[in-house]
């Protein structure tokens, strides 16, 4: 261990801590660029040389490692006069381009420029040109004037990814990132170098000119697109998902997330269903809002609820999974567990079950219907059905499924996106689409989180909790059997949570609001891990320094 | 049995013919306003009346609450601006400045010397406008429509030059924090001069019409009777307060910008009635004409905003050309104004009185609360004591020379 | 000008004819540009324009053309009514107010001898006073029957007003009836004529200057004018008794005010500016009566202007002030008058 | 910077004290609620103080404030202010006489939402008061006439509150029956 | 020290109403008659023909400036909407070949009815591309339609804008490129 004072205050670190780790336990902000806690430091920005007593110079503070009774300055006159220098030097070759540039806003060097010069301008010769707009590849773009070369993409196509694509090319100013001749930048993690880089160089081709980040809601949430379980952080406008980030967490993703599962989040929000179908007279079929579709569930199973199918797709959250197993259990329904088709993984974050809730359903329905079978057992089971009510139909799109279900009387599915299971059956109900939907979700290594609803539902569609309470209201009536259901069509998910937690035994202990932003791991053997503060100081636990929500929420900086 | 509407309305009609002989002693309770000829800005009495005597007033404002409070925590602190111009909307420039003001005081902003006495002129010429509207008003509401035109007609003087200065007659929205939109335009001494000549020779017309006429001065006089006591007890502040005799004008006695650099008088009545009010406005009136000459005359040179790009936007040139002011311009733009988390209050002297904001940060960008002290909302609250007792004429001269002004004490 | 021997015919005819040519060409002609008259006027002083926007193609004519216009635009109004439990009353109530107020012409001479006169008689400042004060029951009923408490007020204040203001009118008029020892108005304006110590005028103002200043006072105050307006003060009483009139029914009420100004003219005329005579001037030469009657008109607009001149300069009483003014100022001073005009008359009767 | 009314309240009233700085040149005293009253008779009668003018009266909410930074806006002498509850009644007083002013504050909380009214020393806590009623529904204890005097009796909520919406509808004012306005004496 | 108003002390001649009235006659006659004589002091303007001159700093309808190449200046960065107290100001961004401009506004489009013509919009525009100084001051229409000023509409109004920007003033002495950026090193 190491004494080091800085500013002023005194902390003691574990030997070799570097200093800028040592000054942020002391609550001193040192500015960066070129260092991510995630990548090896290459120390080339100097925006983060502090003044280090008996030092003859400022050293870089990312790369120094602490000695016992070091003391480090980082407000001193000498170090503000760097920065300042620092800045004014790489803002000489930076082109005018605040007003195209989609990075403003969330610009790490707008940031520092503001905290730490704020001063003219004082060049008066030309800025040194380079290729705009070069596109690298299918997903990214690049502005090499606005790239301050610190390399940060180019470590991570090195260390993370491993797919090297990028480079560095030429010397001094004249640097620039490029790809070699014939490479272009495509991996599945291609787009983490725009979220890592802190200017405008790289950017989004997808995002680019859609939004201003300043108009964006930021939600924290959880990606669905494999069992993974990314934290992901929603940003949303006029109820409009406009992009998916990664949030660093380190017990699931680390900083990092793949391009699909942005992609699986982002496809869904142009399709999402409004409207479902409903038989009409003269088998005809019509258009109709959900509480239609569920009137004509309701009356299926009037008629009879023997013979009752439902089967429940692994990607649902717990809460809904909960719901839909309460009312099969009430209706004595047999419950299928269907899952998504997979797809490859890789060693990095994706994970080749494509179910992002696989564990939590399971655990579910093992404690409240523990009979339940799995996509075969249904084709077995087919024709012994009348109805079969089919939950999120985004499950493997399987032959033999789609023709068992062909010979099954009544059939509906519920989902916010149409399929080929939609297309098959009687009456489909549309699912408040995903962004709308709160929950919780255990991803494969059982770690919970907690996903947001950053938009508003549509007024036509019916969750998938409002929708079991509503069928069991309809079919089951006032009695005691709906009574015995503990949620009603307005229960929120963090009550249902809870009432889970005490529910089902994989469960037990937690509790919605202690999932907090980061999650909670599943109880090991009936052990509930203790909850991790998002803030403890040990270097494991460390955000990125450049991310635009590292410094003051983004939306204090602002008026929401 | 139920009844109908109209056989309801019948039989209540039929009861209260019987019951007409025997309240003859009644008072009548009648409504003044909200939207009544001397009530400028809504505001509404519930007035009992003993014959032509008021015997009992209940005051009902918010007519005009436009929630200005709720809307300021909305938007950014710049962003309030334009909301100030609508507080006293006679002299919006006043309200720019010390909104500003509270800003800067939270903020430990000082502006330039030269940014103050702008602020100064604006403020005296806004005064003016202020003082000229109730004049005239008041001149109209007792009948007098000349001398009401002559007074419109002065304020029509100067608002010319409020446009050429700020680009708006009445939304001026011309102060920054840290500074002005934009310095002086060529000329303008020269523009104020003429319009100043002007005022000043209508000015002498309708002292002629009204000062000495004993039509006036006959319901001016010993109407709206206000006691130093209360005046003082009941928060009344400007003319409302000087008008008793109370010798507070906080250009004087807190001097905020560069007031203390000025030679100018307090101007104080002693009676406190609607004549006092009246002639104090007269006299502010030039007293205001003194100190914008003087203002002209010792107007500093320099720069109208502080030099820091976190208080101020750089100059547009900057921003063109140069990625540093660029991106300054573009913090300040888009996150709005860095205000330190605290609180504070600051106070100016406006037409009516002090007109304060109380404000509170959060340290980011956008005000956490907005509070304005509006100088008429606690005039009005004596305003009952000032006409119960008096007759229903009488409130006119008094509600007038109270000067209410909706946008300000509704909010 | 004996055109007709017929006796009867002779008298219906002419009085036919003299009141066409007075009181409606005249009278109501004086009364019409002062709609106009008025507005200009105060515009003028005021440093404004005034109205000059209505036009015939492009002829505007300086505004006059707001004389038709603004009848056109009265009569083709919706004619509102409130919800009243009298609409005779609330009808009839322009029509009382008007009515008298062109009634009261009959006897006012503008022009030498019988023909320039409509009716003559002896009578003929009484015949005034009475028709004159029927003026109150108009606006008073249509006061109490706009169902209104605002109108109700101002039709109180009215009432109280002008019954005041007609004893201290009548008192002010006393002197000029002992002075000239006759009630018909034809003999007093003849009297008028005559030459005091051979180059004053023997006008009532001369004799009578303090009992003129007090019939101005009080015929304005009659005629509910600013600065005694108080009855339909816009920001006491929003409009007082005619609050809840539109249309032609308010355009009554303002005629009749109009047609007031004209009358207080030709009877301050008549009885304090000579009437039609021209000082220095007798004979019955056409071109003198030609001249006679222009001096009439004359001094009639004379007065008007400065009715008009008075509204536009000076504010408006309080209710309770105009009643201390009647009773405690210009009764007293018009009794005084009284007294002082008996002990100069006894003494120039005695020497 | 200097603070001689702090010192002097603290001196004489410490008991009232709750916390106390100079922010921005303007001297603050948080008050105990049960000692406002006195406190506030002392500052408006003794001769050092002499605050003969209640300039203005507000309230605060502070339940989207961040907690971290409430120390700047609430000095506490015991406890830290991130805990404090949500609610502020601010006082600013104005001495003309000895040109000088200060801020008292009272905290409270949600549940307990009223402090006593400050109408018997000064008139203009009259009108100030029912605006802080009408926007935030603080009470206050000894009001003669504690109605809202911004918004019409019928509105709902107080609008200045942070849970208050920034947009929304209220209910319609049902038309007034008459027959209500018959029976009642005042309407006659 | 304060001045205390001199309070009139009504004399006989004042309490006499005449003299008073009498005075104010003169005046306004006086005031009357050099009006119609000399038309000096009147002040109307006889609006829609005759019009006030608006000072240069007028803040009326909005214009969207050209470039030298009568391309919109704006880039649709969007600091107009974010400065905009009143949120009328609606802007989809585009993407362009030129890569020196990269972005231009696909639709910019004003609600006029909404504007409080306060000149925020001006003010934080980088790029000089949208003013208030048109001097365009009555905008009325018949629907509220008509009150949603699009990019055609506010460049009717427009103008060349010369301020230099970005590198501008640099490619006078560097030839080549737009923009004054030399394509390599």
């Amino acid at each position: 261990m190491a004494k080091v004072t800085v500013d002023g205050v005194e902390v003691e670190v574990p030997a070799g801590t570097t200093v800028l780790r040592a000054a942020k336990q002391a609550g001193a902000d040192v500015p960066v660029f070129c260092y991510h806690p995630g990548l090896t430091i290459p120390a080339n920005c100097r925006m983060c040389l502090v003044d280090i007593e008996k030092a003859p110079k400022p050293l870089p503070a990312c790369y120094t490692e602490v000695a016992d009774g070091m003391v480090v300055r980082t407000k001193s006159d000498k170090v503000k006069a760097t920065q300042a220098a620092v800045l004014e030097f790489i803002l000489l070759n930076h082109p005018v381009d605040c007003p195209v540039c989609d990075q403003a806003g969330e610009c790490v060097l707008q940031e520092h420029y503001i905290t730490y010069s704020a001063k003219p301008s004082r060049l008066d010769t030309d800025k040194v040109g380079k290729p705009k707009a070069k596109i690298l590849g299918p997903t990214v773009i690049l502005d090499a004037e606005r790239c301050i070369v610190c390399t940060r993409c180019v470590r991570f196509c090195e260390e993370i990814s491993k797919s090297n694509e990028l480079t560095v090319e030429s010397r001094g100013e004249h640097s620039e990132i490029t790809t070699p001749e014939g490479v272009e930048l495509n991996n599945p993690y291609s787009l983490n170098v725009v979220d890592i880089c802190p200017v405008g160089a790289l950017t989004s081709r997808e995002f680019r000119f859609q939004k201003r980040v300043w108009f964006l809601d930021m939600k924290d949430s959880v990606c669905t697109g494999c069992a993974r379980g990314c934290s992901v952080r929603v940003d949303s406008h006029k109820n409009k998902v406009d992009r998916i980030v990664p949030r660093y967490n380190p017990d699931v993703n680390n900083y990092w997330m793949c391009d699909a599962g942005r992609a699986s989040m982002n496809s869904r929000r142009d399709k999402a269903l409004t409207l479902g179908v409903v038989p009409g007279p003269n088998d005809t079929t019509r258009e109709a809002p959900a509480l239609d579709g569920l009137r004509a569930i309701a009356g299926w199973l009037k008629e009879s609820h023997e013979a009752v199918g439902i089967a429940l797709s692994a990607s649902l959250t717990n809460e809904d999974a909960y719901a839909w197993a309460r009312l099969a259990k009430e209706l004595g329904a047999k419950v299928y567990l269907l899952k998504r088709a997979g797809w490859q993984g890789d060693a990095i974050l994706r994970q080749a079950d494509r179910d992002a809730n696989d564990a939590g359903v399971r655990a579910i329905l093992t404690a409240l219907t523990p009979a339940f079978g799995d996509a075969k057992q249904l084709v077995k089971d087919a024709p012994s059905l009348d109805t079969l009510i089919v939950l999120d139909n985004e499950i493997a799109p399987d032959s033999a499924l789609v023709g068992a279900i062909a010979d099954i009387a009544n059939v509906a599915v519920l989902t916010d996106l149409a399929g080929k299971l939609s297309d098959a059956a009687t009456v489909v109900v549309p699912l408040t689409q995903v962004h709308a939907r709160e929950g919780t979700v255990v991803n494969f290594a059982g770690w919970v989180q907690r996903i947001a609803a950053p938009l508003k539902p549509a007024v036509t569609t019916v969750t998938p909790i409002a929708a079991a309470a509503n069928l069991a209201h309809a079919v089951l009536g006032h009695g005691e059997h709906a009574l015995a259901l503990d949620f009603t069509e307005k229960t929120r998910a963090a009550e249902l949570f809870d009432r889970l937690a005490a529910a089902v035994p994989a469960f037990a202990g937690l509790s919605y609001t202690e999932i907090a932003d980061h999650g909670r791991s599943l109880p090991q053997d009936g052990v509930l891990a203790p909850a991790r503060s998002h803030v403890n100081g040990t270097p494991a636990w460390e955000p990125d320094p450049v991310s635009p929500t590292y410094h003051r929420p983004f939306h204090l900086r602002r008026g929401a | 049995m139920t009844m109908t509407a109209s056989q309801k309305l019948t039989q209540i009609r039929a009861e209260l013919r019987t019951e007409e002989a025997e309240i003859v002693q009644d008072k009548m309770i009648i409504n003044m306003g909200p939207s009544h000829p001397a009530t400028h800005g809504t505001v509404k009495f519930v007035l009992t009346l003993d014959g032509e005597t008021v015997d009992d007033v209940d005051i009902t404002i918010g007519y005009l609450h436009r929630g200005f409070e709720k809307m300021a925590e909305a938007g950014t602190w710049q962003q309030v601006l334009p909301y100030t111009d609508r507080l006293n909307y006679v002299s919006p420039l006043i309200n720019n400045v010390g909104y500003v003001g509270a800003v800067e005081k939270l903020w430990g902003v000082e502006i330039t010397p030269r940014a103050k006495y702008i602020r100064m002129l604006i403020s005296e010429l806004s005064r003016m406008t202020d003082h000229l509207t109730s004049i005239a008003a008041g001149a109209l509401e007792l009948g007098g429509f000349t001398p009401f035109l002559y007074g419109v007609e002065a304020r029509e003087a100067l608002f010319p030059l409020v446009e050429e200065l700020t680009g708006a007659r009445l939304t001026t929205s011309y102060t920054r924090i840290g500074g002005l939109a934009k310095d002086l335009p060529d000329g303008y001494e020269a523009h104020m001069e003429t319009a100043l000549a002007h005022v000043d020779q209508l000015m002498v017309k309708v002292d002629k019409l009204l000062t000495k006429n004993r039509i006036f001065y006959d319901r001016m006089m010993h109407t709206g009777v206000l006691s130093q006591e209360d005046a003082i007890s009941s928060g009344c502040t400007g003319v409302m307060l000087r008008c008793t005799g109370v010798d507070w004008d906080l250009r004087k006695h807190q001097p905020y910008l560069a007031y203390n650099e000025l030679d100018f008088d307090v101007i104080v009545g002693s009676r406190g009635d609607n004549y006092d009010r009246y002639l104090c406005r007269l006299e502010e009136l030039g007293q205001s004409i003194k100190m914008i000459r003087q203002i002209f005359k010792q107007m500093p040179g320099g720069p109208i905003n502080v030099g820091d790009w976190r208080v101020c936007l750089p100059p547009k040139d900057a921003v063109y050309n140069s990625i540093e002011g660029m991106i300054a311009h573009f913090k300040l733009v888009t996150e709005g104004h860095q205000v330190p988390p605290g609180e504070t209050y600051f106070a100016v002297e406006g037409g009516n009185g002090e007109v304060g904001f109380h404000i509170v940060s959060q340290g980011n960008g956008r005000p956490y609360r907005v509070k304005v002290r509006p100088p008429c909302f606690y005039a009005m609250g004596i305003l009952k004591k000032l006409i119960v007792g008096h007759m229903l004429a009488d409130i006119v001269p008094t509600f007038d020379t109270l000067n209410m002004i909706g946008g300000e004490v509704d909010r | 000008m004996h055109l007709v021997d017929n006796v009867l015919l002779n008298i219906v005819l002419m009085t036919l004819i003299k009141f066409a040519g007075f009181v409606l060409a005249f009278v109501m002609g004086v009364a019409t540009v002062l709609t106009w008259a008025e507005r200009k006027y105060s515009a003028v002083l005021q440093n404004r324009i005034g109205p000059n926007r209505a036009n015939v193609g492009n002829v505007r004519a300086g505004g006059l053309l707001h004389m038709l216009a603004d009848p056109i635009k009265m009569l083709t109004k919706e004619d509102f009514a409130p919800n009243t439990p009298n609409p005779i009353l609330f009808r009839l109530a322009p029509l009382l107010a008007f009515v008298p107020a062109l009634l009261v012409f009959a006897v006012v001479p503008f022009g030498p001898g019988d023909n320039f006169q409509v009716s003559n008689t002896s009578l003929g400042i009484l015949f005034i006073f009475a028709i004159g004060s029927l003026n109150v029951y108009g606006s008073v009923i249509g006061a109490w029957a706009s169902n209104n408490k605002w109108s109700l007020m101002g039709g109180l204040r009215i009432s109280a007003q002008m019954i005041s203001y007609e004893v201290a009118i009548g008192l002010s008029l006393c002197g000029i009836f002992m002075i000239y020892g006759s009630l018909d108005l034809q003999d007093i304006a003849r009297r008028q004529g005559e030459l005091l110590l051979g180059f004053i005028p023997a006008w009532g103002i001369v004799l009578q200057p303090v009992a003129f200043v007090l019939y101005l006072a009080c015929a304005i105050a009659e005629n509910k004018r600013a600065p005694f307006d108080v009855a339909e003060a816009e920001s006491e009483l929003t409009a007082g008794y005619w609050t809840e009139y539109s249309a032609m029914g308010f355009a009554m009420f303002a005629l009749a005010e109009f047609v007031e100004v004209v009358l207080i003219g030709t009877v301050g005329t008549t009885l304090f500016l000579g009437g039609w005579t021209i000082p220095g001037l007798h004979g019955d030469a056409w071109w003198i009566v030609v001249l006679e009657i222009g001096a009439f008109i004359f001094k009639t607009l004379f007065l008007v202007w400065l009715q008009m001149t008075i509204r536009w300069t000076l504010p408006r009483f309080r209710y309770d002030q105009i009643m201390r003014l009647g009773w405690r100022i210009l009764l007293p001073v018009a009794l005084l008058n009284l007294l002082v005009t008996g002990i100069v008359l006894t003494f120039i009767e005695r020497a | 910077m200097s603070q001689p009314l702090i010192d002097l309240l603290r001196k004489a009233k410490p008991q009232a004290i709750q916390g106390s700085h100079v922010t921005a040149g303007d001297q603050v005293v948080v008050v105990v609620r049960e000692h406002l009253l006195d406190l506030a008779t002392f500052l408006r009668d003794d001769p050092r103080a002499r605050f003969d003018v209640l300039i203005d009266v507000t309230a605060v909410d502070y339940s989207e404030f961040d907690p971290a930074l409430r120390h700047a806006v609430t000095p506490q002498d015991k406890g830290d202010p991130a805990n404090l509850p949500r609610f502020e009644v601010v006082y600013h007083l104005l001495s003309m006489p000895l040109r000088h002013r200060i801020r008292l504050k009272v905290v409270l909380t949600e549940e307990d939402l009223h402090v006593p009214s400050l109408t018997s020393l000064w008139i203009s806590a009259n009108w100030g008061e029912r605006e802080a009623w009408d926007m935030f529904g603080v009470k206050f204890d000894g009001h003669p006439d504690l109605r809202r005097v911004l918004m019409y009796e019928e509105f709902v909520g107080h609008p200045l509150r942070k849970d208050f919406p920034q947009r929304g509808y209220q209910p319609l004012v049902p038309m007034p029956n008459l027959a209500d306005y018959a029976d009642n004496e005042t309407y006659r | 020290m304060a001045k205390v108003v001199n309070r009139m002390h009504p004399d006989f001649a004042t309490q006499s109403y005449v003299v008073e009235a009498f005075k104010g006659v003169a005046l306004v006659t006086r005031q009357f008659a050099r009006n119609l004589f000399a038309k000096k002091d009147i002040v109307t303007v006889q609006y829609p023909e005759d019009r006030r001159p608006y000072t240069p700093r007028f803040r009326g309808k909005h214009r969207l400036m050209l470039r030298d190449d009568k391309s919109v200046r704006c880039v649709a960065c969007m600091l107009c909407a974010t400065a905009c107290p009143a949120n009328c100001i609606t802007i989809v961004a585009k993407e362009i070949d030129d890569p020196t401009i990269e972005k231009a506004p696909a639709s910019f489009d004003i609600d006029l009815l909404k504007c409080i013509y306060c000149g925020f919009c001006e003010e934080a525009c980088p790029c000089d591309a949208i003013r208030l100084d048109s001097g365009v001051h009555a905008i009325p229409s018949f629907t509220r339609r008509d009150q949603k000023a699009g990019v055609i509409n506010l460049l009717s109004l427009g103008g060349v804008s010369i301020a230099s920007q970005g590198g501008e003033h640099r490619a006078h002495s560097h030839e080549g490129t737009a923009h004054g950026r030399s394509s390599g090193h």
